[in-house]
């Protein structure tokens, strides 16, 4: 059991970390500030993701899972919304497309 | 022989002379709030050196030189909120943000320029 | 266990420091924010693998602490970036 | 060991360079961006020297608050950069020099410490248990060196008289220039209705674990004051004028809570700021309550600026 619990968070806090080297892949090679915007949210959402997920099985106390989980949702929300409004002022500062 | 106490040791002088650099050469005062949060930070980069020195008493670190650099970082705030808002309403006045006002010819075509 | 933690937080502190590239030259100021968000986030899982890895509650704390006023930062950002040729009606006040 | 030792020494090499970046840059508006980064980098740094509480006051201060100053101004004074005059080549040189050699003393001192280690930590936790207080650093903060704590916050006080004493006259006691966001109902509201409630929360958590863990009334204050000013930002709360009374006590509940409790204190125990045995705990508590609140308005109303709009 307590084999099965690491294999997967070995598995998923290294999937975790692919995710962020992507991201950094992603902001370094994508060629305009709206795709890189694209690959640093990959980071946010899944790379942190993953690897609270691995870190759920190892963590003794209950209350230190929900402030795992809520760290995640925190990061993943306002991810998502600041997402949104450097893209608004992108779009506004460069009005091509 | 080094360890990662010693390493911290060395960012902290290494930062303090950036930000002293940074301070005393560059032109623009904004950069100077810049580099002086900077050698600030280097400064409490030792504090905090001296403080993991001296763990005992089954403490990581010594609270004292913890709790000063505390009382610091809020003071270095409350100084660049300061700093900022005094740079602010020089930039207001005059239309220039600049701490050099001895040579009038200089003063003057920065005042033309903005 | 442990070790492997500690290894995962030295890579993503590692891949995002690779982003540090992006701060360093820019081009624009948005894409520089971007790389600082980006580190942000891989501070976050940084510190929550380093906290698990320690077994130090509080090291979460200081991760939350992150996540929340990084998010803050980025607000900063967008509101302080200098007036443009934006189209968008002026400043309305919400009363 | 190792490998923490190599993830210091990442951490290191990233500071070092965001900070010579920081001085190098050519537009101060990047350089206060990355200032940000380097807030984040700091914080780590702090957590890698076993040093939470002060994790905690960086995350909060370097990264949001001291940043959000930094990009305002450097937004503000933006087309004056070019005027700058830049120092000269000899005396660059020569300052860089200076400021080496600085470096290298200061580090010939980490290198070459004293012999004796110096250090309070047995003094400091010897009578912690009094205090009932299971966090040294708010021991050290609230009992060994309450004064200073006090000063610290009446400085705060008159860093933010200052600022509004900067105002001209005609704006004094007016609404602060804060930049509030040109689009109502975006989802920078959104943003602020999520993370407002999220942050009160951790604000309140900062002061009541600050006693017996990592934290306190100025990481919870500033938490506080960041959510604060995302809410005005935000239009969801005007920005107050700064004659308000209710805001003029806010800011002082505080530091006069804290200094009753200090002159209390010739009183019922042996000298200005002793407690009473028995109730070091619970007065502590009180003081670090309001102390919370007053930090939250105070810093709240420095990252506001000085007023620039008559009041309302």
């Amino acid at each position: 059991m307590t084999l099965a619990l690491n294999i997967f968070t070995v598995l998923a806090v290294s999937a975790g970390t692919f995710f962020f080297l992507a991201g950094t892949a992603g902001l370094l090679r994508f060629p305009d500030a709206l795709t890189r915007l694209h690959a640093l949210t990959k980071a946010d959402n899944l790379g942190l993701g993953l690897i609270v997920l691995g870190l759920l099985p190892l963590v003794e106390r209950s209350f230190g899972a929900l402030k795992l989980i809520s760290i995640w949702l925190l990061v993943q929300l306002s991810g998502a919304i600041v997402a949104q409004l450097i893209a608004d002022f992108v779009r506004r500062r460069e009005p091509l497309s | 022989m080094m360890n990662a106490i010693t390493l911290f040791g060395l960012c902290g002088p290494a930062l303090v002379g950036l930000g002293l650099f940074g301070l005393i050469t560059n032109p623009q005062p904004v950069r100077k709030i810049l580099a002086f949060n900077i050698l600030g930070s280097g400064t409490f980069l030792l504090f905090g050196v001296i403080a993991r020195r001296g763990a005992a008493a089954g403490l990581d670190g010594d609270p004292v030189p913890q709790a000063l650099v505390i009382t610091g970082i809020v003071v270095a705030f409350a100084a660049t909120a300061m700093a900022i808002a005094l740079l602010l309403r020089l930039f207001e006045e005059t239309g220039r943000a600049s701490l050099n006002s001895s040579n009038p010819n200089n003063a003057s075509e920065t005042t033309d320029a903005s | 266990m442990t070790s492997f933690l500690i290894g995962a937080a030295c890579f993503v502190l590692a891949a995002t420091a690779l982003g540090l590239l992006r701060i360093l030259h820019g081009p624009a100021d948005a894409d520089r924010m971007m790389a600082a968000q980006l580190l942000g986030t891989g501070g976050v899982a940084a510190l929550v693998l380093l906290a698990t890895a320690l077994q130090s509650p509080a090291i979460v704390d200081v991760a939350f602490m992150l996540a929340l006023l990084a998010a803050f930062a980025s607000v900063a950002f967008v509101m302080s970036a200098p007036p443009s040729h934006s189209k968008t009606p002026p400043v309305v006040d919400p009363r | 060991m190792t490998l923490t030792f190599i993830f210091n020494v990442v951490l290191v090499a990233l500071l070092l360079t965001v900070a010579t970046w920081i001085i190098v840059a050519r537009a101060a508006f990047s350089a206060a961006v990355a200032f940000v980064a380097y807030g984040l980098l700091l914080a780590l740094v702090w957590v890698e020297l076993s040093a939470i509480d002060v994790a905690l006051t960086e995350a909060a201060i370097g990264s949001g608050v001291t940043g959000m100053l930094l990009l305002g101004a450097a937004s503000r004074l933006r087309e004056t950069e070019a005027t700058a005059v830049p120092a000269g080549r000899p005396l660059t040189s020569a300052v860089a020099v200076l400021c080496a050699l600085i470096a290298a003393g200061l580090a010939a001192i980490v290198l070459f410490p004293p012999s004796i280690v110096f250090t309070l930590a047995p003094q400091a936790m010897a009578r912690l248990p009094e205090s009932g207080l299971g966090n040294p650093v708010a021991g050290v903060l609230f009992v060994y060196r309450a004064f200073d704590t006090l000063l610290e916050k009446v400085v705060l006080v008159l860093a933010l008289v200052s600022v509004w004493s900067l105002a001209p006259d005609r704006f004094w006691g007016g609404v602060p220039g804060l930049h509030v966001y040109q689009q109502p109902n975006s989802v920078l509201t959104l943003l602020a209705q999520l993370l407002a409630p999220l942050g009160i929360v951790m604000g309140i958590y900062m002061f009541w674990t600050g006693a017996n863990n990592p934290g306190g009334a100025f990481q919870g204050g500033t938490v506080l004051a960041a959510m604060w000013v995302l809410v005005m930002i935000a239009g969801l709360q005007n920005v107050p004028s700064t004659d308000r009374r209710a805001l003029r006590y806010l800011v002082v509940l505080g530091p006069s809570i804290f200094l009753t409790i200090g002159l209390a204190g010739f009183l019922l125990a042996n000298g200005f700021l002793a407690y009473p045995p028995g109730y070091a705990k619970p007065l502590i508590i009180v003081a670090e309550a309001a102390l919370t609140l007053s930090i939250g308005v105070t810093l709240g109303l420095l990252t506001a600026g000085p007023p620039e709009r008559v009041a309302r």
